[in-house]
C-alpha cells in the first residue's frame, strides 16, 4: 500500500467505465448511480460520459430495480444494478431468489439472464445499523447465483469484468472497507489477467496451516500470518474469490499440502460461508486433518454499533489464537490449548 | 385549530407544481361496448375473431379443468369466466409485443399462439415453463404475485431505449395489486414512461379474500394516479370494451404516451384451482348472478341482434373448440417426457464441478435403478 | 376501434362500486396558514410554544452539525429546514401517542422530549436505539426506508382493536414512498382504518435524487386515493399549518375517522448528511430561493407583525436553544460508556449455549487485553 | 400412521386454538386464515370460534402483514404470522432480517418482539415452482430469529404453544408434506409434554452411526435406519427440532458415542443447515469421528418440476448410500467405496 496507486473504488469504476464503452448492452443502474456517482462515487462520472440512460438514478425501490433489470436483461441488455448498502438489497430478496436465480432454470436455458449485482458489504467502516452486513451467506445458499467478491485491486477490475461479461447472475459482492485501499495497480498495467471466475487463489504459501478467507478478511488473515511467522508457523492464505462457483481443487490442495486450515469471515458464523467451507474441507480432506477446521467470523449476533464493531469482527489476534489452536505437536503448541470451539460458531 | 381553518390560503404557490390529476383518473362508469350503440360501429370481422376465440377457450378451460379430475395435470387455475380479459389481452398485441401472463393466464397465452400442451408445462408437472418465452415473446406464467410486472415495465423500457417499437402487456389480479412490487413496477413505469400496459383483473377475490378486505381504494383504477399513469376502469365481460381500451392503451404506448393501467371488471366462475373450495367463501346466488353475465353469452347474444353469427359461424367455432380439445385431451394423456440429467443442464451456462459431482452422482443412482428393474 | 368509442357507455353499471374518491384527493394547493388572515386566529400561545421550539431546534440541527465537524458524532442527517415539519409532528401528538421517525427526525424525537443525547446515540455510536421506545412511545429511528410504516399501522391497529384511543404517526421522506413497504402499509391502514397519520415530508430530494425521477404522480397526497386515505397537501415550512394538518389528522384518526396521508413540501438546507456533497446535485440559487423560505423566519416575521414577538419572548427561546447546545456539547464531549459484554445480552430473551460461549471467549480476549496494558 | 389419529394439520390448529383461547394477546393473522381456514386448513373455524379481528385475513402483502405483524407486537399482541408457501415468505425478508430479528437487539431489550412466523415449507407435494422451498437456511443465519421445525404429530402442537408462548421471534417451519400424516396422539392425551425449544431428542437409538435430521426427512431417516438394521448397521435418528438455539450437547453426545453420522435435509446442500451442522461436528467431535460426516440434501438446483422432484429430495437410497459410505472396517463395508463425496453438497 503505497500513497499513490489506485483504490478499489477506482478500479471499479474503470471496470464500469470500460465494460459500458465496450458493449452498449451495458446498462448501470440504482440508487444515486448517475449525478451523485453513487454514494461511494463508484459510479462516479459514467452518466455525464455515457448519458443518463446508461448509468442511470431509479427511483428509491429495490426490487423495483432488480425486477426492471430482469426485463431489461430479458431484452438482450446486460444491467449492472448498484445495491447502495447490503441490508437494503433485502427488499430485492425475493426478486433475487424466485427470479433471478431460477430464469434460466425455469425456462430451460431460453432465457439466461446477464445481471451483474453490486452490493458493498461488510462492516469496519463506523456505519450505523443496517450498514455493515455481510449477505454471502444468504447469497452462496441460492443456486442459480454465482457470488464474486474481490479482495484487492486488481481483482476488483478483473472479476467485476469478468460478472459483467457471464450469461449467469451475478452476485459482486463488494468490501466496502476495502474500497479506499490503494494498491499499485493500473488498469493499463502489465498484471496477469484475472482468470475466470470460479478460482481461487493462495495469496500467501505456507507450509504448516492455510487460513481460508475471501473479501475483506484477506488483509487480516495476511497480517495474522505475518505475525505466526514470528511464532515459527509457516502459515499460507488463501484467497476464494468467488464461494459460487467454489474451487474445491484449489481449496483442498491447500488443506492436504499442510493438514490444518482456518476459515475466517466477517460474517456471523453460524450457517454461514465458513460452515460450507469448514463442511466440504471435512468431507473431501479428512484422513489429510490433523486438527479440526477452525472458525474465525463475526459473533452470531446482529451487526454491532459502531464503537463494538472491533468486538466482533474477526480480528488478527482471533486468527492466530485459531492457528494456535490447531492442535500443534506439543513443540510448537501454543498457549490456548483445550477442546477446540470457534469464536462466532 | 381545525383543518378548515388551514385550507383557507392566499398567495400559496405549490413549490413541486404537479401535473393536472384529473385525466389520470378513470370515468365514473366502466367502460362498455356491447348493449351501448357503439357497438354496431365494430368490425364484424374482429367480432367474428373475439367470438372464435372465446369459444375456443371457454373450451379450453373446461377441458383443462377435466384434465384434472383425470388426474393428468396436477393442478389448474380457471379463468373460466374470465375469457373476455384473456382473449382480448393475446388479441390487443402485436406479434412483436410481450405478454407477461400469471399462473391464471394460460388462456392469454394460447390465444397468443402458444401451443395449449407446453402452455400447461407447469401444471402438468413436467417442467416449470413450457414454451419458448423468446420465440414467443410471452414470459413464464408467474407464480409470485406481481413478481413479473417490473419485468415487463424493465423489458418495455429496455425496448424503447433501443429504439424499437414494441410494447408490454403485463396481466395481475386483483389481489396481487396489493403487493409491493405492484406499487414499484407503476413508479418505475410512470417515471421511465415506458410503453407498458398493466391489465388488472379484479375478479374480485384473492383465492377467499374479497375485494373489500384487500384494498380501501375508490377503484383499482385509481392506483393509478399516484404513479402519473392514467386509470381506466372496463367491464371485464364485455370482450369488445376490453379488447378497446386495452389496444387503444397498448397503440398510445407504442406511440410514446407512456403507460396505462386498466382494471377490468371480471368473475371467475370456477374456484381458485381444482384444489379450491369456493363455497367456502362464496354465495350460489352470487356466481348465479355473474353467470349472468357470462362473457361468451353477452358476445353472443350481441352478434345474434346484429345478425352476425349465423348458424355456419357458430359451428365452425364449436369445431375449433372441439378440434383443440380433442388435440389436449390426446396430447396430454401421453406421459409426459421428462430427463432427470435436464436437471443440472440449465442451472448455470456452465455447470459447476459441484453439479458435475451431483450429476455423475444420480446418473449412478439412475444406472443402479435401471440395472434392478 | 378507439378507446373514444368505448367510453359510451348505456346502462352499465359498475359491477364494485367505489367510494367517492373526491373527497380523497387533495386540494389543488397545498395548505398554509402563515400570510393567509387565518394566522390572526391561531392561539397566541401555541405560537410562542411552536416558536420556542423551532428555535431549539434549529440550534439543535446546528450544533450536531458542530458535533460531526469535531468526530464527536460519526454522522448526523441534518434536518436544518424542515424544522417546521419536525415541531409539528412532535407536537401535534398527545402522551399516549406513538411517533415512528426516520434517521432524519431526530429534532421531533428531541421535540417530543426525549433527552437529546440518547436521541443521537444512534449517530453516535454507542448503540443503535439510545432511548427507550416504551417510555417515550417513539419507535427507534429507522433507517431501512418505509420499513417503519407497516409497524406504525400495526401499534395503531392493535391499540385500537385493544380499545385504547391512541395514534400513531409515521415519518417518511419523498423517495420512501417508492419503497413498497409504503404502498403495504398504506393499503393495510386503508383496510383496517387503523389510527394512523403518515407525515411525507417531501424536501425533494432523495440523496441527490430529484422528486421528478422519483415518481410521476401529481403530488405525493394523491398516492392516498389508491388506498381509500385521504391525501392532504401542506406547506411544509409553515409551522402554523402543518401542526394544523397533522393536528386534525390526529384528532380523526382517535375518533375513529381512519387514516391520513399529509404530505409537506418543505426543504433540507443541509447535505443529505455531513458526509453527502450536495453540491453535486442541486445549485446554489435553488438553496438560496428555499433558504428565503426559512421555517424559522417565516414564524418570525408573522409574531412580530402580530406583536408576539418581544424581545423578551425571543431572548428566552435563544436562552433555552443555548442551554440545550451546551449540555448538548458537553455530554456528548464525554466518552461514551460501552459494555463488550452487551453484544449478547440482548439478542434473545435468554441467550444460547453458543451465545454463552462465545461470550465467554469474548470475555478472555478483554481480560487478555486488560493484563496486557 | 394408522388411518384413525390425529393429523400434523388437526394438532397445530388444535395448538392455535388453545393459544388463542387461553392468552388474549394471541392474534393468529395472514392471506386466507379468516374465512376458508387457510389454504392448508391449518386455521379452520378459528375465525367462525374467536372472529376475525383474533384470526385476521390481510391484504396480499407479505412485507406488510410481517410489518403490521411488528407493530402489533411492539403493542403488546402476540402476533401469530401465517405465510401461505416458504417462497412467499421473501418478500418479506427484508422485515424479517432488519426488523423482526433485531428489533430486541437494536433497543436494548426493550423492545422484544413476541412473534411466531408459521411458514409451510418444502417439497415432495408435487407443488408447480415456488410452493416447496426450503428456506431455513436464510433463517437460521440470521442471529436474532428462533428456527424450529416439527416432525412429528405431538411436536407440531407442543413446539407451536412453546413458539407462541416465546418472548423472542420464532421462524415456526411445517413440513408440508407432513400435513396429513396422521399419528396417534391427541391434546388431551398422556403423552410427554414438549420441551422448551432447543432440545433435540433421539428419535431411535444406534451403536453404529447417527442420522441427524428434522422435519419432513425425519421419516425418511427412520426408514433408511430400519433398511441399515437389515444391513447389519445399527443406525440411530437424531430429530433437531429446533435449528436456533442449536443443541450441540444431544448432537456431540450421539455422534461421539457412534462416531459416524450422516446428515439429512432436504434444502439444497451448499451452505444449508447441513453445513452448520457437518461443520460444528468437525470442530467439537474431530476425535472421536471415525468417518467425515456426510451430507445428504437437495441437489444444488432450483425446486425442480413435481415430475422430478424425487430425484432431488433426499430420498431412503441416498441416505443408505451415504450410511454404508462411512468408511466401516472391511467386514461391514458396504460396495460404495472411494473419496467420500456428498450429493447435493
Ligand atoms: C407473493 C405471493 N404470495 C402469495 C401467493 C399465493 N397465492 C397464489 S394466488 C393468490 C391469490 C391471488 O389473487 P389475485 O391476484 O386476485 O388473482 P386471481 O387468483 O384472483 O386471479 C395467492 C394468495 C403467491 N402466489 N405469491
Ligand atoms: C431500503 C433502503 N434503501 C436505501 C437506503 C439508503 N438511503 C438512505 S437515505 C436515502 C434517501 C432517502 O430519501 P427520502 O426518503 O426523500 O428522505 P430524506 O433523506 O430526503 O429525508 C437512501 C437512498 C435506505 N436507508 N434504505
Ligand atoms: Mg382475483
Ligand atoms: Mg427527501
Amino acid at each position: 500500500m503505497t500513497s499513490r496507486g489506485t483504490t478499489m473504488a477506482e478500479a471499479l469504476n474503470t471496470a464500469l467505465r470500460h465494460a459500458l464503452r465496450d458493449d452498449p448492452a451495458v446498462h448501470v443502474m440504482g440508487e444515486d448511480v448517475g449525478t451523485l456517482g453513487g454514494v461511494f462515487r463508484i459510479t462516479d462520472g459514467l452518466a455525464a460520459e455515457f448519458g443518463d440512460a446508461r448509468c442511470a438514478d431509479t427511483p428509491l425501490a429495490e426490487s423495483g430495480i432488480l425486477g426492471t433489470a430482469v426485463g431489461m436483461a430479458m431484452y438482450g441488455l446486460r444491467p449492472v444494478v448498484e445495491m447502495q448498502f447490503d441490508a437494503f438489497a433485502y427488499p430485492a430478496f425475493e426478486q433475487l431468489v424466485s427470479h433471478v436465480a431460477k430464469m434460466r432454470n425455469r425456462t430451460r436455458g431460453r432465457l439466461p439472464l446477464p445481471l451483474t449485482i453490486r452490493v458493498p458489504y461488510g462492516g469496519g467502516i463506523g456505519g450505523v445499523e443496517h450498514h455493515s452486513d455481510s449477505s454471502e451467506g444468504y447469497y452462496l445458499h441460492t443456486p442459480g447465483l454465482h457470488v464474486v467478491t474481490p479482495a484487492t485491486v486488481g481483482d476488483a477490475y478483473g472479476l467485476l469484468r469478468r460478472a459483467i461479461a457471464s450469461d449467469d447472475p451475478v452476485v459482486f459482492l463488494e468490501p466496502k472497507r476495502r474500497y479506499w485501499t490503494k494498491e499499485d495497480w493500473s488498469p493499463d498495467g502489465p498484471a496477469a489477467p484475472v482468470p475466470p471466475i470460479g478460482r481461487a487463489v493462495l495469496r500467501r504459501p505456507g507450509t504448516d496451516a492455510v487460513l481460508i478467507t475471501y473479501g475483506p478478511s484477506l488483509p487480516v488473515c495476511l497480517e495474522a500470518a505475518d505475525a505466526a511467522r514470528e511464532e515459527g508457523l509457516d502459515v499460507g492464505v488463501l484467497d476464494l474469490r468467488s464461494l459460487v462457483p467454489f474451487d474445491d481443487e484449489t481449496v483442498c490442495a491447500a488443506v492436504r499440502a499442510t493438514g490444518r486450515a482456518v476459515v475466517v469471515h466477517e460474517a456471523s458464523g453460524f450457517g454461514g460461508a465458513g460452515a460450507e467451507i469448514a463442511a466440504r474441507v471435512g468431507e473431501r480432506c479428512f484422513h489429510h486433518l490433523e486438527a479440526p477446521v477452525r472458525r474465525v467470523t463475526g459473533l452470531d449476533v446482529p451487526y454491532p454499533a459502531p464503537l463494538l464493531e472491533r468486538h466482533h469482527l474477526p480480528g488478527v489476534d482471533r486468527v492466530l489464537d485459531a492457528v494456535r489452536d490447531l492442535q500443534w505437536p506439543s513443540a510448537t503448541r501454543a498457549r490456548h490449548g483445550g477442546e477446540p470451539y470457534a469464536v462466532g460458531a | 385549530m381545525t383543518l378548515q381553518q388551514t385550507t383557507e390560503r392566499a398567495a400559496a404557490e405549490p413549490r413541486t407544481p404537479g401535473r393536472d390529476p384529473a385525466p389520470l383518473l378513470p370515468d365514473r362508469r366502466p367502460a362498455r361496448v356491447l348493449g351501448t350503440p357503439a357497438a354496431d360501429a365494430v368490425d364484424p370481422a374482429l367480432l367474428r375473431e373475439l367470438h372464435r376465440h372465446l369459444v375456443v377457450g371457454r373450451r379450453f378451460n373446461e377441458q383443462a379443468t377435466a384434465l384434472t379430475r383425470q388426474g393428468r395435470l396436477a393442478v389448474y387455475p380457471s379463468s373460466r369466466g374470465q375469457e373476455a380479459c384473456q382473449v382480448a389481452a393475446a388479441l390487443a398485441l402485436r406479434p412483436r409485443d410481450w405478454l407477461f401472463p400469471t399462473y391464471r393466464d394460460t388462456l392469454a397465452v394460447v390465444a397468443r399462439g402458444v401451443d395449449p400442451v407446453e402452455t400447461l408445462t407447469l401444471l402438468r408437472g413436467d417442467w416449470h415453463t413450457g414454451y419458448d418465452p423468446v420465440e414467443h415473446r410471452v414470459a413464464p406464467l408467474c407464480t409470485p404475485l406481481a413478481t413479473h410486472l417490473p419485468h415487463a415495465v424493465g423489458l418495455a423500457h429496455a425496448a424503447r431505449l433501443s429504439g424499437d417499437d414494441l410494447v408490454a402487456l403485463a396481466l395481475t389480479g386483483d389481489g396481487g395489486t396489493s403487493e409491493g412490487d405492484f406499487h414499484e413496477a407503476l413508479t418505475f413505469a410512470g417515471v421511465t414512461r415506458a410503453p407498458v400496459v398493466f391489465l388488472v383483473q379484479n375478479n374480485g377475490y384473492a383465492i377467499s379474500v374479497p375485494l373489500a378486505k384487500q384494498t380501501a381504494a375508490p377503484t383499482l383504477a385509481h392506483k393509478g394516479v399516484g404513479y402519473g399513469v392514467p386509470g381506466v376502469q372496463v367491464d371485464g365481460n364485455d370482450v369488445v370494451a376490453v379488447h378497446g381500451v386495452l389496444s387503444a392503451a397498448v397503440e398510445r404506448a407504442r406511440s410514446g404516451g407512456g403507460p396505462t393501467l386498466v382494471e377490468a371488471l371480471t368473475y371467475r366462475l370456477d374456484a381458485h384451482t381444482n384444489a379450491d373450495d369456493a363455497a367456502r367463501y362464496r354465495s350460489d346466488d352470487e356466481v348465479e348472478r355473474w353467470r349472468a353475465e357470462d362473457p361468451v353469452t353477452r358476445l353472443e347474444t350481441h352478434l345474434r341482434a346484429a345478425g352476425l353469427l349465423d348458424e355456419e359461424t357458430g359451428r365452425q367455432a364449436l369445431a375449433a373448440a372441439e378440434t383443440m380439445a380433442a388435440d389436449l385431451r390426446r396430447r396430454v394423456a401421453e406421459e409426459p417426457a421428462v430427463d432427470p440429467m435436464e436437471l443440472f443442464a440449465h442451472v448455470y451456462a456452465t455447470p459447476t464441478a459441484q453439479l458435475g459431482e451431483q450429476r455423475a452422482r444420480l446418473a449412478a443412482e439412475l444406472r443402479a435403478e435401471a440395472g434392478s428393474r
